[in-house]
């Protein structure tokens, strides 16, 4: 049971560093303001939702769990304001597209 | 070097390098989202010292509201950037303080390097006359119980920051509501966020609150994040700054010193001294004081990010 | 190295960064922001005291972390206080400067 | 487990990093804070994984409170200091 449960969280958190890194170069690679908001959105989501999943089995009680659901929770909320909010200042700032 | 080492190297050198680029970018815009960003990765540097405490005030106040006044206040003044730029101090001045500052980093990493060993510490007192309050974080008994007056005397400080912005209103509008009202898009993305997010945030707040008489935590961390609520349901123009003449937001002010003073007085007349719990009620009064400056603190936090009275109605 | 020495010695160059800004940037929020770095600084040193105290089963020494919490809140305050008084000029006089020439008369001079 | 999460948080570090990179080259004020963003949300892993390598479970608490707050600096961002939501009225050109 708990070999599986660190196979779980050995597979979850590798894949959320894996969006990271691809958040990450898209950042730094992708030409204009609104590619790299697709790349942020990214890391954000998934990078760190797979991190809190792969973190999961780990937890010591039902509430540290829980508290790890509401950092994923607030952070997704989070990311989707946020990226509404920087498309918006991104169209005003540069050309389109 | 161990893996450790490497990693606390690496965020040194991040922290470092994002200090030097607030200080010389360009645009002081630019160098408030470097301040952002700074205030982001601060936090991880406490945690890694231990000091979760002083990590979660850090998250509050760097990464939170210390960040938006900056980035506010940048964004107003954008305007008058180039023309202030253009007086920038000559070649000699530059060059002084550049050695100034040295000498005084060179000679701070000397005392670094020359700490005294063993080190001194009062963590052995602390939890010695940790069973006098019954609270299990040591860092809320300092704050609450051994160095009760540092705690009270910053938060008349924090009031004293709160009168000193509103004393800068003109005349005709003393009394009335902080900064500009903030337009209002119910269906737009802002209030959105704002329903959403608020009532998790007076939970996690209320949480902090709590968790601080044994966990990490307590009221000035709990009030910070009530604050930034407050604060952001301002922004999203769902409801408006008080007139600050109200009776209801000057007690609120007050609650949390006031609270404390009577306290500690009460401990002058039954006690032995101001400020000392009676021994029975040490833990109940404390919890008390602390919801007291909760209010407290979200109060004048949100009102100090909100500056000084604009409008009459 | 232990992370008090690594961390320590972060603390000392970000109080000589905060102090060079303080004195050599002509804008006073670049001067609030540097001062802001000169106090995390000031900070970090009592988070590598408290470190070192670290004893009786305690991650570090309780008063310099409380210490520094009290420290925070007073920073934030003076900020706040110092970032109202610097709108407070601009909407009063048109300008952000602490320097006697006023800049928009003489925009040109650079080494005024 | 231990090493992994080592392993993990070493890497997202990195990541953090070389996240610097676009908060000083920029070009504009969106991708500044996104860089931020991003800060912010890999601040919030590696404390998660600081919180599991060194045992102090109350590192999740100054996630959640980061998780709460990354938000408000680009509210503020986008905001302007006005009390639009778009800023109207401030210049917010800047060339690369």
């Amino acid at each position: 049971m708990s070999v599986a449960l660190d196979v779980v969280t050995i597979v979850a958190v590798s894949g959320g560093a894996f969006f990271f890194l691809a958040g990450t170069i898209g950042l730094l690679r992708f030409p204009d303001t609104l590619t790299r908001l697709h790349a942020l959105t990214k890391a954000d989501n998934l990078g760190l939702g797979l991190i809190v999943l792969g973190l999961l089995p780990q937890a010591a009680s039902v509430r540290d769990g829980l508290k790890l659901l509401a950092v994923w929770f607030l952070v997704l909320l989070a990311g989707a304001t946020v990226s509404q909010l920087i498309a918006r200042v991104a169209r005003q700032d540069g050309p389109p597209g | 070097m161990t893996i450790a080492t490497t990693y606390e190297v690496l965020l040194a050198v991040m922290v470092l390098g994002l200090a030097v680029w607030i200080v010389a970018a360009r645009e002081t815009f630019a160098a408030a989202e470097g301040f952002v960003a700074y205030g982001l990765l601060l936090p991880l540097i406490w945690v890694r010292l231990g000091s979760v405490d002083v990590a979660l005030a850090e998250a509050a106040i760097g990464g939170g509201l210390g960040g938006v006044l900056l980035l506010s206040a940048a964004a107003r003044l954008r305007s008058t950037e180039m023309a202030v730029a253009a007086a920038r101090p000559g070649r000699t001045l530059h060059l002084t303080a550049a050695i100034f500052s040295a000498i005084v980093a060179l000679s701070l990493v000397a005392v670094v390097l020359f700490l005294p060993e063993p080190a001194p510490t009062l963590a052995p007192t602390a939890v010695e006359n940790s069973a006098a309050t019954g609270l299990g974080n040591p860092v809320t008994n300092v704050l609450m119980a051994f160095r009760a007056m540092d705690t009270l005397l910053e938060k008349v400080v924090l009031l004293l920051a709160l009168v000193g912005i509103w004393s800068l209103a003109p005349e005709q509008l003393w009394g009335g509501r902080p900064g500009p009202r903030h337009e209002a898009d119910p269906r737009g993305v802002l209030a959105f966020l704002a329903r959403l997010l608020c009532p998790l945030g007076i939970v996690i707040g209320l949480y902090v609150l709590w968790a601080g008489a044994d966990y990490p935590g307590g009221a000035f961390q709990g009030g910070t994040i009530l604050a930034a609520m407050w604060l952001l349901v301002m922004m999203a123009g769902l409801t408006d700054a008080p007139e600050i003449i109200r009776r209801w937001v000057r007690l609120t002010l007050v609650a949390g010193p006031g609270v404390f003073l009577v306290v500690g007085l009460g401990g002058l007349l039954l006690g032995n001294a101001f400020l000392a719990y009676p021994a029975a009620y040490a833990k109940p009064l404390i919890v008390a004081i602390e919801i007291a400056m909760t209010l407290t603190v979200a109060a004048t936090l949100g009102l100090l990010m909100a500056g000084p009275p604009e409008r009459r109605v | 190295m232990s992370a008090a020495i690594v961390f320590g010695l972060c603390a000392a160059v970000a109080v000589g960064l905060g102090l060079y800004g303080l004195i050599t940037d002509p804008q006073p929020l670049r001067k609030i922001l540097a001062f802001n770095i000169l106090g995390s600084g000031a900070f970090l040193f009592f988070g590598v005291v408290a470190r070192r105290g670290a004893a009786v089963g305690l991650g570090g020494d309780p008063v310099p972390q409380a210490l520094v919490i009290t420290g925070i809140v007073v920073a934030f305050a003076a900020t706040a206080l110092a970032v109202a008084l610097l709108l407070r000029l601009f909407e009063a006089t048109g300008a952000a400067t602490l320097s006697w020439d006023r800049p928009l008369d003489a925009p040109d001079d650079p080494d005024a | 487990m231990t090493e992994f999460f080592t392993g993990a948080l070493g890497f997202i570090l990195v990541m953090l990093a070389l996240s610097l990179v676009r908060v000083l080259r920029g070009p504009n004020d969106a991708d500044r804070m996104m860089a931020a963003q991003l800060i912010g949300t890999g601040g919030i892993a590696a404390l998660l994984l600081l919180g599991a390598v060194t045992d102090l479970p109350a590192a999740v608490d100054v996630a959640l409170t980061i998780a709460l707050l990354a938000t408000f600096a680009s509210i503020a961002m986008v905001k302007k200091g006005s009390p639009r939501l778009d800023g109207v009225g401030q210049d917010s050109t800047e060339g690369p």
